[in-house]
């Protein structure tokens, strides 16, 4: 009587089958933004048995104003962590894949296989274009979307034998002729309307019920609610991708590349020579640090040089907040230096080795 | 012919729609297919020159450079978007 | 640098002024469900300034598979509670105004009076015409979404000179007519498009930004991602309501009258007699119960013949859930007695008279 | 004529559309009004009658019941709904 799902069950086109098909459902939502937030929040309500995350960003101030599963508490944790917790509290029955990683041509193939659906969830083109090559070749649809200020996108692409994101646009846009990670903003329900929409075209691709969004990009636009649909057809050069390209652009928007605190443990004990600069403050430096770390406060950065001889700098901070900057600036700095964030900073470490 | 923008368009025109004069008045010749009609753009907009992966659907359907348009067609512009 | 509407203020047609607007902006939800939650979530997101919350009933389990705000270990709280903390968490800086009750024809006019703008997010004809009637009243727009299976409507009533929602249903359906409070069902993401859209609606009426869906009714068609729109007038009868009616049906769409435990307390210790049914187990009972209750577990509450002497009857279980059905049930059977839910059962009246 | 069918009217009639002849060889009478309409669509599906609230739109824009339709115009049958 209380059944869960009743309310969807009873709906004629839908049913108790609908509700199996979810349930057998394995989803990989790519990106814990704007888009993604909604897309595993409902998909995660409804009963789609298998859901995967991925992302590796923190939760930042700016995010709060779309991405309605963070609390303030949230506020330098990893996007991951918060999200499986949330959405474990929110369906306890749910078997939730985390993958604790950006996209990259490595791995791209490897994840996406064990899927069903991939949700387009990212907040650039270069994962755009390494999520629709790799769902081409391994004959995955998947669910797009994307925004620009007031405006959204909406389409399914290779759903069977449909378009792809290529059929629209060949060839990724460079970076300076179509602003790139949201820079020119976007007003906070958008991804919202958008999200949940792609919701949407996932259960409908799970069940098979109603018409999958194939072959049409629906364009929204909020200053009037106006939703117009384009159709556009499979051009087969798009459709016949055999392998990944040799280059995608870096990934991550922020252009930071990080390391889970785990990973920079081990390279500690594996007894390398490693170059670490700790940019909290004297006192917090004082109170606690790693043997090997060198303290760089934030604000002094800019005057200290650093010795261009180091191949690779480890950055660290109390939470991985204020070294994600450092992490950025030094790289803009020093682009003959790769630097590395270590995520979750001095308290991650104080909890491998305390 | 009246042309709705999407995206960057939008932004590099400052306006979400643009009339295109359909006689020629002014001289300038008129845009007769997909690729004319940007051209014609271009030089008003050089801006929009730079986007080498803008979709134009006319009539709701993706339009390929060759495609024929004409004054009663409805026109978009449609740049990808990347936000997230 | 990091503020946290930067995406948003970024944008030209929105805006520090926008934000600031929204800042000053009061806007009353009526109803805590599928529709409520998103419009909450994001105005909060997005600050919102002053929000109001209005709803009495509890989380039940069907309601997780589309109300996304709500964990499991939530089940059985009051709505209202759990969406006052969660928001709260969300953004520390709204106010928030929690309204424990039901709209009713007594506190309509009083309450509304107090907001710029009116979310119906309710579950029930009764109600809707009671915020129509109310608002056309007080002259504040309000901004309506309902939902049937698969599809949606959205609209903006009463804004300026514009429609009401009685220009286009003139009068109440009866109950036998159309289904009312969701007994036809709905999919899980369905509230979430339209809630999203009615969260949109509310910032272009605060901010003055873009179209706002005047005389407009949106139609959503969520098995093939249509929209269309209807173009209606106003019809000035509808525009000339002086005064609220004689009576609306029932607003609770369980039509059961509930009372807080405080409410309860009071009325215990006014001395009045009062006539108490506890529906827990016989041991339940025996381990703790207020002096005055009758123990009739509900499995045999259907046996039990209740006196119809009694005008009054308050139900209590230890939750409030059980008491909720017993009281349903027993409404039923007895339709010359009142009966009244204890909200928050045993539990709230243990921290009242411990 | 076609006739696009929404929230309960939809569940009535088991389908989202419904096709209206504009001839008149069955020998029925052709709808020429909006009443017209929900009379001829009341005898076959005479849950339809109890509707008392039902709006019709005609070319996308509410109609009252002596509003005239012809066989070119887009109808759809819109019934209040309740759900939240």
């Amino acid at each position: 009587m209380e059944h869960r799902y009743s309310r969807q069950t009873v709906l004629r086109d839908f049913g108790e089958a609908g509700q199996a098909k979810l349930t057998k459902g394995k989803v990989l939502v790519i990106g814990l933004g704007g888009l993604g937030l909604p897309v595993l929040q409902y998909l995660n309500a409804m009963g789609v048995g298998t859901l995967g995350l991925m992302d590796q960003d923190v939760v930042e101030l700016h995010n709060l104003q779309r991405q309605i599963l963070y609390a303030e508490r949230d506020l330098g944790k990893q996007k991951l962590d918060v999200v499986h917790e949330k959405l474990h509290e929110q369906n306890s029955s749910t078997i939730l894949k985390t993958h604790d990683t950006f996209l990259t041509k490595e791995n791209a193939l490897d994840v996406i296989q064990n899927y069903d659906v991939i949700v387009d969830a990212t907040d650039n083109f270069p994962t755009r274009y390494l999520i629709n090559d790799t769902c081409v070749i391994l004959n995955k649809p998947f669910v797009y979307g994307a925004l620009h200020g007031f405006e959204g996108h909406v389409s399914v692409f290779n759903y069977k034998d449909g378009p792809t994101y290529r059929c629209i646009y060949p060839n990724m846009p460079s970076s300076d002729e179509v602003p790139n990670c949201n820079e020119n903003g976007v007003l906070g329900v958008i991804p919202g309307i958008i999200g949940t929409m792609q919701a949407l075209e996932v259960v409908k691709i799970l069940t098979g019920m109603g018409e999958v969004l194939s072959g049409k990009l629906l364009l929204f636009n909020g200053l009037n609610q106006h939703v117009g649909k384009i159709a556009f057809k499979s051009n087969l050069t798009n459709k016949n991708i055999s392998k990944l390209q040799e280059f995608y652009e870096p990934m991550d928007c922020e252009a930071i590349l990080s390391i889970s605190a785990k990973d920079f443990q081990s390279i500690r004990e594996s007894g390398d020579k490693i170059t670490l600069i700790d940019v909290r403050t004297i006192k917090e430096f004082n109170d606690n640090h790693l043997k090997e770390a060198l303290n760089i406060p934030l604000n002094e950065l800019s005057q200290k040089p650093i010795d261009e001889i180091n191949k690779v700098i480890y950055v660290i901070c109390q939470s991985g907040q204020r070294s994600k900057k450092a992490a950025k600036q030094l790289q803009e700095a020093y682009p003959s230096i790769t630097f590395y964030n270590i995520l979750g900073g001095m308290n991650k470490m104080m909890v491998l080795c305390p | 012919m009246t042309i709705l923008l999407f995206g960057i368009t939008k932004d590099i025109v400052g306006s979400s729609t643009l009339s295109v004069p359909t006689s020629s008045a002014t001289g300038r010749r008129i845009p007769r297919t997909v690729k004319e009609l940007k051209q014609f753009l271009g030089e008003t907009y050089p801006e929009l020159n730079k986007l080498s992966s803008l979709a134009v659907a006319v009539n709701n359907s993706y339009a390929t450079d060759d495609e024929a348009i004409n004054s009663y067609d409805e026109i978009a512009l449609i740049p990808p978007v990347s936000g997230g």
